[in-house]
């Protein structure tokens, strides 16, 4: 018996976006922002570096949660909201491995808030894509932890009460080491966050908007319409000053009174504008504030910042203990309390 | 010299119990330590209170350690103590209603102040109001005493009658005649380096107190109880935590795989986490989760990964992990669920022990999700059932649970080193042959393959929605539901062909069957012995596997006229036969967070012979 | 006018299915309503597919309705339709296994594509290759003749075509000889205003189907299936969540309570929550929390302060649920818990129905942990049980659980609207005098004093570690324990004092006894009134009361020579039955995601019969 | 039968703190910090002016957990980590109740993280005390979600790898509407932080260093040491400038990089320190990130606002719904569906 099968790596190199496609029919809607994400995932795999075999894609329930099932990969289709822990589990066994987790608002953010904050501030090394649609697909209509207040859904006929999560303050909370926002339909800038969190050592959590054709169509209308998105959206960038508009004629700053305003570039002056710092905590957090129509909502990378992985981690102990304790059994350590001889 | 008669003893049984700071668990240990290297057969039980720290002197507060030694092989930690050392009014007042008629009862006078003896509920001193003349009571301000024997040693007041369960122990052991130098080696090691002053003082309590019953005449008699006749071998004291834990090791290095523990803390299972998480350096992985949840997934991950997935809880724990244990069952993966039961419904009565998780095993998941059942008998029998359980998981791909309780896992009885070369190995190979591979073909004990990530060629998709037979894709086709739901119960049923044949202790047919499972053993083992001795035809059969039921048991119910089930339950094992042979069964029940007592057993088994005239 | 000719019949099942998206559930819905209209007894069975939108054209998104209507009482959906609607390939391929031999296969040629023949998986085109040889087969390009029905509609395209539902239903309307109004009714109400042009064009659409049915000569007979001999009164439809739902109002308004539902959406439990939710103006207050654990909990919470506490969900929920219902076991709150049972174990299949979470709501809690259990035997039983289980929960102070299940839940039936002036009040005062109170003390049920936060005096603390008797103070307390897992046992027994003498359909004592639970009813019911037509020994009782089982089923199971359990499981209310009063139990077990046809269940019956022989 | 037992309120200005005590033994170590937050929240209720039968105690599993007990309220000690969906339900059906949460570390932060960022996005009226030891104290231990890294307790004796949670960033994480946090020895100030959650119209959470001398004794040493309180912490106040020190010689001012630091108040200029605003998300998040020994760990209100309360709000959809609607029965709306007789 081998440890594990220890066979040697495929061509990483040779993949292809058709080498992460599976037999099994999509079941998504037609029209569901869905397609463009697994589509963007599969056209990044190849560019990775990283041999198939090595990619685990573990989803809870919900209609994101079936991405699995189209990723030829290594998968599990879980249990509603557990994604996270599952997959730490095989991410602490064999940190060598690179594992993805799909999640979907109601998965990650109801049920499942525990483990994906837990997940977060552990930094175990894991990818989380979350798929906000602001409503419970699979379940056919029910207002989400996202859903804006007043919502009408089965749910809540008389419109909901529940002031919504914002992804991002929720993961910010966690003092996450990587956190960023992207759009179903923005596939460029979505392919570069699926890059920029596949390079991360550590959790990675990327925000999706993600349009539900059926039950909450246009929900990110705002920004997911072409036209529309020079002024609603604010791409961040480190090291630049935050403008926008479509002449980037617009731009973020700050007053003694540490709230944020929009204002006019060529007024106030491109050296008073904020300077995105993916590094800097309180910057992360004011920007998860600003959302239309107020601001303008930012997308990119609001915090990256190293820490130590935990994975790894716990490794690292396991190595270390062994070569401390070098070539001991389990009997020597049966033998090692206080024994004695009947004779 | 002494003037005291020696007697020799068969068996004796001595409870020591004070406040929780008294120490009460380390002199049980020690006076159980020496015992054991004398020869003796020594069993355990350690009770805890269920505070921290309840307040000094309080009833809720009282630690009591019970240990029974013989010169025969004994089975429990004896009934009713013979001895009682009362540290304070509420250790007497807890206790003194188990201590033997005639038994003997030495309290430290010097705690028996009004205010504790308000505190205990007394409104007389017990010592002085007559209502103790039934026991021999010997009243002796052991805390004085102490503080006379180190006089000088440095120690500041406090720490000084902190040595007082020394000088109580050495007392103990100058009336059964027991050597202190174990207890002395312990002493110089544990704390000669560190403080030498504490060091000192101990041994000089402990001194103080041997010597104390050598001169003071006031014992009449010393006793002396033979070593006994135990199997010949190694040996080292063990409790039910260690040897599960120490199993679970084996079971990893025997599979040659990574040992995975997902665990969240919960009395009395925390233990096992504690252990484990210090065996990093035999490559064993502990994960503390933020819940048990998040512990069970994280190792179904494991599995899913390659590992020895283990997770390991109580009652509540388990309920929360039964939606995802039946994920397990549906992709077919190897875990263990360690259940360590305790007194319930609800939070129950968490320190104390219960066997009522059964049913909760067997049946409480969502839809058809059977899983195999294993159950220790004790303390060390954990170990071996660990073993059993990674074999059943592994062979057949599923999830298997353990179950042990309070009782085994705080109890500690002496354990014959086993030889782990002579343990058969574990295994089950990974899966690596891209050619043909379909992740939910059948190999001949209805497993299926184990393809793990980062193997070449053999990408698959696992899920909790029901599998298609051999592709393992999503079906929603009626008749594959029924073909797997069938197919998964075969699966649980085909262990039963790797059991070997059931033991029966005793006649092979007779008047009484007495069928039990669990930590109950030794208190059934040894009343079926008492009634045997005195010529009653009665058998007992102990089950390690509940699920499924070894084959033979059928036929071995059949061959008694009656069969009695003790539990610490209201009949789930009873329930469970009564169902499955359809034979009246008679339910011993027990539900008062402790164990059976032998002669509660002899009680009802003896009415249940006579029924069978 | 049509030259067919008009045939008589008692009943007949009639199949609808397409794509998700081609409105068949609607379709089913209105030829029922009618159907009910004309006075015949009628049942249905939706059956969705798991996808919200499958691809379209797919095999996984094919939706069915099917509806059974007859001149007789009839208890389930029929087990073959005698008319099978098939608007696309996949629709055909899905259903016409089930296809009566000789019924008539109406199927929609537009549809019958090469793609959509491919996406199905046929190889030829089964229209055409006489594959269909042994139905009545009736090719309509039912899209092109919508179209042209409706063209100068102004509708586009897309929503042109989805008007073909109603030529659909317009010539099966034909068929059955039913009359128009009801539908035409619904699509003025429903359209009418909103979009008028789209009521113009389904009633197009309609009418060109009825029209074509009475011209084209095609078919040859047309049917009448005259009204059923009901019994008289007022009637609606409902189906067994709406049902559930009515009945927990009901339960509140009789008992003067405010309902609480804390509640997590999950199939086929969802709608429950949503027919609550619109319910806020008869004081309803719906709480969808952020995971099961919170949804119970808070219900818990709401019992405390006095409201009709109710938590709603599935078998998965179930699981995670456990640990919580303990507590309310523990603090002896009333509290109703409805699992709509799906199939599992696992995700399982979510969408389908089953009968396996029995032994889950029975015994998957850690400890002792009992609660009563009533099921629901039909749709509009659900109301019945709703205010039963309140009944019990109030009148002993503990949960109760609910079990329906996906078959129910969805299913729709004509129901005879109660009067609630006749329905007895549940009666159960808050307790509101402090002198003596004693928050464990004990009515003539075995319920405690339910005494609400804002009563003055009566403040007091629960919890879930084991209470004192009376005080309900934590104890430890070994025989306290014991006392209260009695206790709790005790009053879960006293349940049964209130259960009625259980009804035996058919003769008191004979050859076979069915005994049955939950939404097998009416294919159980319908099997035995066959057989026992056909003369044979055979009665039916229907469990209505799972836990604790009815005081005279053990005498009534004595009467009859064999008993017979069907259950859509692996056995679970046989083992109960086994184990309760051990007899051999016949068990009749489908796990198939599938209600029992009535064929099936007459061939097992039939097979016990010769048995009893 | 009485909708409610709805009988005359009780005096509460005639209460004192002797009205909140039982005749139940308080079981907690000798020396734990948990007997001063017990006397701090039995001194103050009195002064709240509400009747002593409006209380409700409702707390999760631990030593913190058994406040309840002690408390002569309306109570219930619920199972592990799930009491804010217990209150909420207590809460919901009744926003006329007072209902506090008594929670620990690993109650609130572990198991129940879950439960707590969903009453507090929620809002519902909650007064929620959050006793950090960071240790779980009943299971004799182990670390908790906020021990910090290294740490070496029973299950992680090579010490511990997870990243710490920080609880007021992860209140803020939910956008809660009232953080405060306060130390279990500074009575004073642990009265007043009481008095502002029970003010506070919607979920208040507290969080109190308390130290647990058994298992993690001294954890909060720097700051609940009377002499190193004035150097270590930083008591916030609405609108005044963020000084602390003996003498408030020092500060806390923010610098354009968006990074605090501390600074002499004599050179730096009282008018450039940061001024506290507890309305302001970013300010109370950057304070979250202050922490001892860079900074002095900030105690008091983090973070105050106005937010619709979820009770009161579902209370008033119930009421309105009635109102447009008086009178309806069950049969009306058995009798409101299509309905058809059978002669
Ligand atoms: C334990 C459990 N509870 C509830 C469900 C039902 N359920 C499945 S998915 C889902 C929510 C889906 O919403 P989201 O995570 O936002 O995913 P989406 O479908 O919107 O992609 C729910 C409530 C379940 N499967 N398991
Ligand atoms: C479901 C469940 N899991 C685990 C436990 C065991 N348990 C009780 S309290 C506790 C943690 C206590 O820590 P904390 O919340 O910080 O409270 P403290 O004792 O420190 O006040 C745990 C793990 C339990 N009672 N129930
Ligand atoms: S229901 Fe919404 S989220 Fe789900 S597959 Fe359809 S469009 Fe996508
Ligand atoms: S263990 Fe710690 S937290 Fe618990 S009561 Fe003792 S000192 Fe307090
Ligand atoms: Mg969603
Ligand atoms: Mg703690």
């Amino acid at each position: 018996m081998t440890r594990y099968p220890n066979l040697p790596p495929t061509d990483a190199s040779a993949l292809s976006t058709k080498d992460f496609k599976t037999d099994q029919d999509v079941r998504w809607c037609p029209g569901c922002g869905d397609y463009s994400i697994l589509a963007q995932v599969q056209r990044t795999l190849p560019t990775l570096g990283i041999p198939k075999e090595d990619f685990v894609f573990i989803s809870g329930i919900g209609c994101s949660s079936r991405f699995p099932y189209y990723m030829n990969t290594y998968g599990m289709h879980t249990i509603h909201g557990r994604a996270p822990a599952l997959a730490s589990g095989i991410q602490c066994l064999r940190p060598n491995l690179n594992t993805w987790v799909i999640t979907g608002d109601g998965d990650s953010l109801s049920i499942g808030t525990n483990h994906l904050m837990h997940a977060l501030r552990r930094n175990v090394n894991l990818k989380i894509i979350l798929f906000n649609n602001r409503i419970y697909g699979l379940t056919k209509g029910q207002y989400s932890p996202t859903s804006e207040v007043g919502k009408k859904t089965k749910s809540t006929p008389y419109g909901s009460l529940d002031h919504p999560f914002n992804p991002i303050a929720v993961a910010l909370g966690a003092e996450a080491s990587f956190v960023a926002r992207s759009i179903d339909v923005d596939a460029r800038h979505l392919q570069a966050m699926i890059k920029r969190a596949a390079a991360h050592e550590g959790t990675a959590l990327i925000e999706v908007f993600q349009n539900c054709n059926i039950f909450n169509d246009g929900a990110f209308a705002f920004i997911s319409d072409r036209r529309e998105r020079p002024k609603t959206s604010l791409v961040l960038e480190h090291g630049k000053p935050m403008r926008f508009g479509p002449k980037k004629e617009q731009g973020i700053a700050v007053g003694r009174d540490m709230r944020p305003k929009v204002v006019d570039v060529a007024e106030h002056g491109e050296e008073n504008l904020l300077v995105h710092d993916e590094g800097n905590p309180t910057i992360a957090y004011l920007l998860s504030q600003l959302a239309h129509p107020d601001f303008p909502t930012p997308v990119g990378v609001f915090r990256s910042i190293d820490r130590p992985v935990y994975d790894r981690m716990l490794q690292a102990q396991v190595d270390d203990a062994r070569q401390r304790k070098p070539g001991r059994s389990v009997q020597d350590l049966i033998e090692s309390a206080h024994v004695w001889d009947v004779r | 010299m002494s003037t005291a008669q020696t007697v020799e003893l068969e068996t004796v049984a001595i409870r020591f119990a004070g406040d929780s700071g008294d120490g009460m668990q380390l002199t049980g240990t020690q006076f159980t330590q020496t015992s054991a290297l004398l020869g003796n057969d020594v069993a355990t039980f350690p009770d805890f209170p269920a505070e921290i720290r309840a307040p000094a002197g309080s009833l809720a507060g009282v630690s009591g350690f019970q240990l029974n030694f013989s010169s025969q092989q004994i089975y429990t930690h004896g009934d009713a103590p013979d001895v009682l050392v009362a540290m304070n009014p509420a250790a007497l007042r807890v206790n003194i209603g188990d201590l033997k008629p005639d038994g003997i009862l030495i309290a430290n006078t010097h705690a028996f102040t009004d205010k504790n003896l308000e505190r205990a509920g007394f409104e007389s001193n017990p010592l002085e109001d007559g209502s103790l003349q039934m026991f021999r009571v010997f009243p002796l301000d052991i805390t004085s005493m102490t503080l006379e024997a180190i006089s000088g040693s440095g120690l500041n007041q406090r720490a000084a009658v902190r040595c007082k369960n020394f000088l109580a122990l050495g007392l103990v052991y100058w009336m059964y005649n027991r050597p202190l130098e174990h207890t002395i080696a312990w002493i110089e090691k544990k704390f000669r380096a560190k403080a030498p002053d504490v060091a000192d003082a101990n041994l000089a309590a402990l001194k103080a107190g041997y010597h104390y019953g050598e001169t003071a005449e006031i014992f009449t008699h010393s006793y002396v109880v033979p070593k006994a006749r135990l199997e010949p071998g190694r040996y080292r004291g063990i409790n039910g935590n260690e040897a599960l834990g120490l199993g679970l090791l084996a079971a990893a290095e025997l599979s040659g795989l990574e040992l995975f523990l997902g665990s969240y803390p919960i009395t009395p299972a925390s233990d096992l986490l504690h252990f484990l998480a210090a065996q990093k350096h035999l490559g064993a992985k502990t994960f503390q989760a933020e819940d048990e949840i998040a512990a069970v997934c994280a190792a179904i991950g494991a599995a899913y990964a390659g590992g020895l997935a283990v997770t390991s809880t109580s009652g509540p724990g388990v309920a929360l992990k039964a939606e995802a244990i039946g994920l397990a069952v549906m992709t077919e993966l190897p875990l263990i669920v360690c259940d360590i039961q305790r007194g319930g419904p609800s939070t129950g009565l968490p320190t104390k022990t219960e066997q009522a998780d059964l049913l909760q095993v067997l049946y409480g998941r969502n839809g058809e999700c059977p899983v195999p059942v294993v159950a220790a008998a004790t303390p060390g029998d954990c170990f071996f059932v660990a073993i059993e359980a990674a074999r059943i998981a592994l062979r057949h791909m599923l999830p298997v649970v353990i179950l042990s309780d309070g009782y085994l896992a705080n109890g500690a009885e002496p354990w014959k080193i086993p030889d782990m070369s002579q343990i058969p190995r574990i295994e089950k190979d990974f899966h690596t042959e891209a050619e043909g591979f379909q992740p939910y073909a059948r190999d001949e004990d209805l497993g299926r393959p184990w393809a793990v990530p980062g193997t070449p060629g053999l990408e698959h998709r696992l899920g909790g929605l029901e599998k298609e037979h051999l592709t393992g894709n999503v079906s929603y086709d009626p008749a594959n539901h029924q073909f797997m739901t069938e197919l998964r119960a075969a699966k649980v049923a085909r262990v039963a062909q790797h059991i070997p044949p059931t033991e029966v202790f005793g006649p092979e047919s007779g008047d009484v069957l007495v069928v039990a499972w669990g930590g109950t053993f030794g208190a059934v083992r040894s009343a079926v012995e008492h009634l045997q001795g005195k010529g009653r035809s009665v058998a007992h059969v102990h089950l390690r596997h509940l699920n499924p039921l070894p084959a033979d048991l059928g036929d071995i119910l059949g061959r008694f006229e009656r069969v009695m089930v003790p539990e610490l339950n209201m009949g789930q094992l009873a329930m469970v036969l009564r169902a499955r042979y359809l034979i009246p069964v008679e339910s011993v029940c027990k539900v008062q967070g402790k164990p059976f007592k032998e002669a509660e057993l002899i009680r009802a088994l003896s009415a249940e012979l006579e029924h069978a005239r």
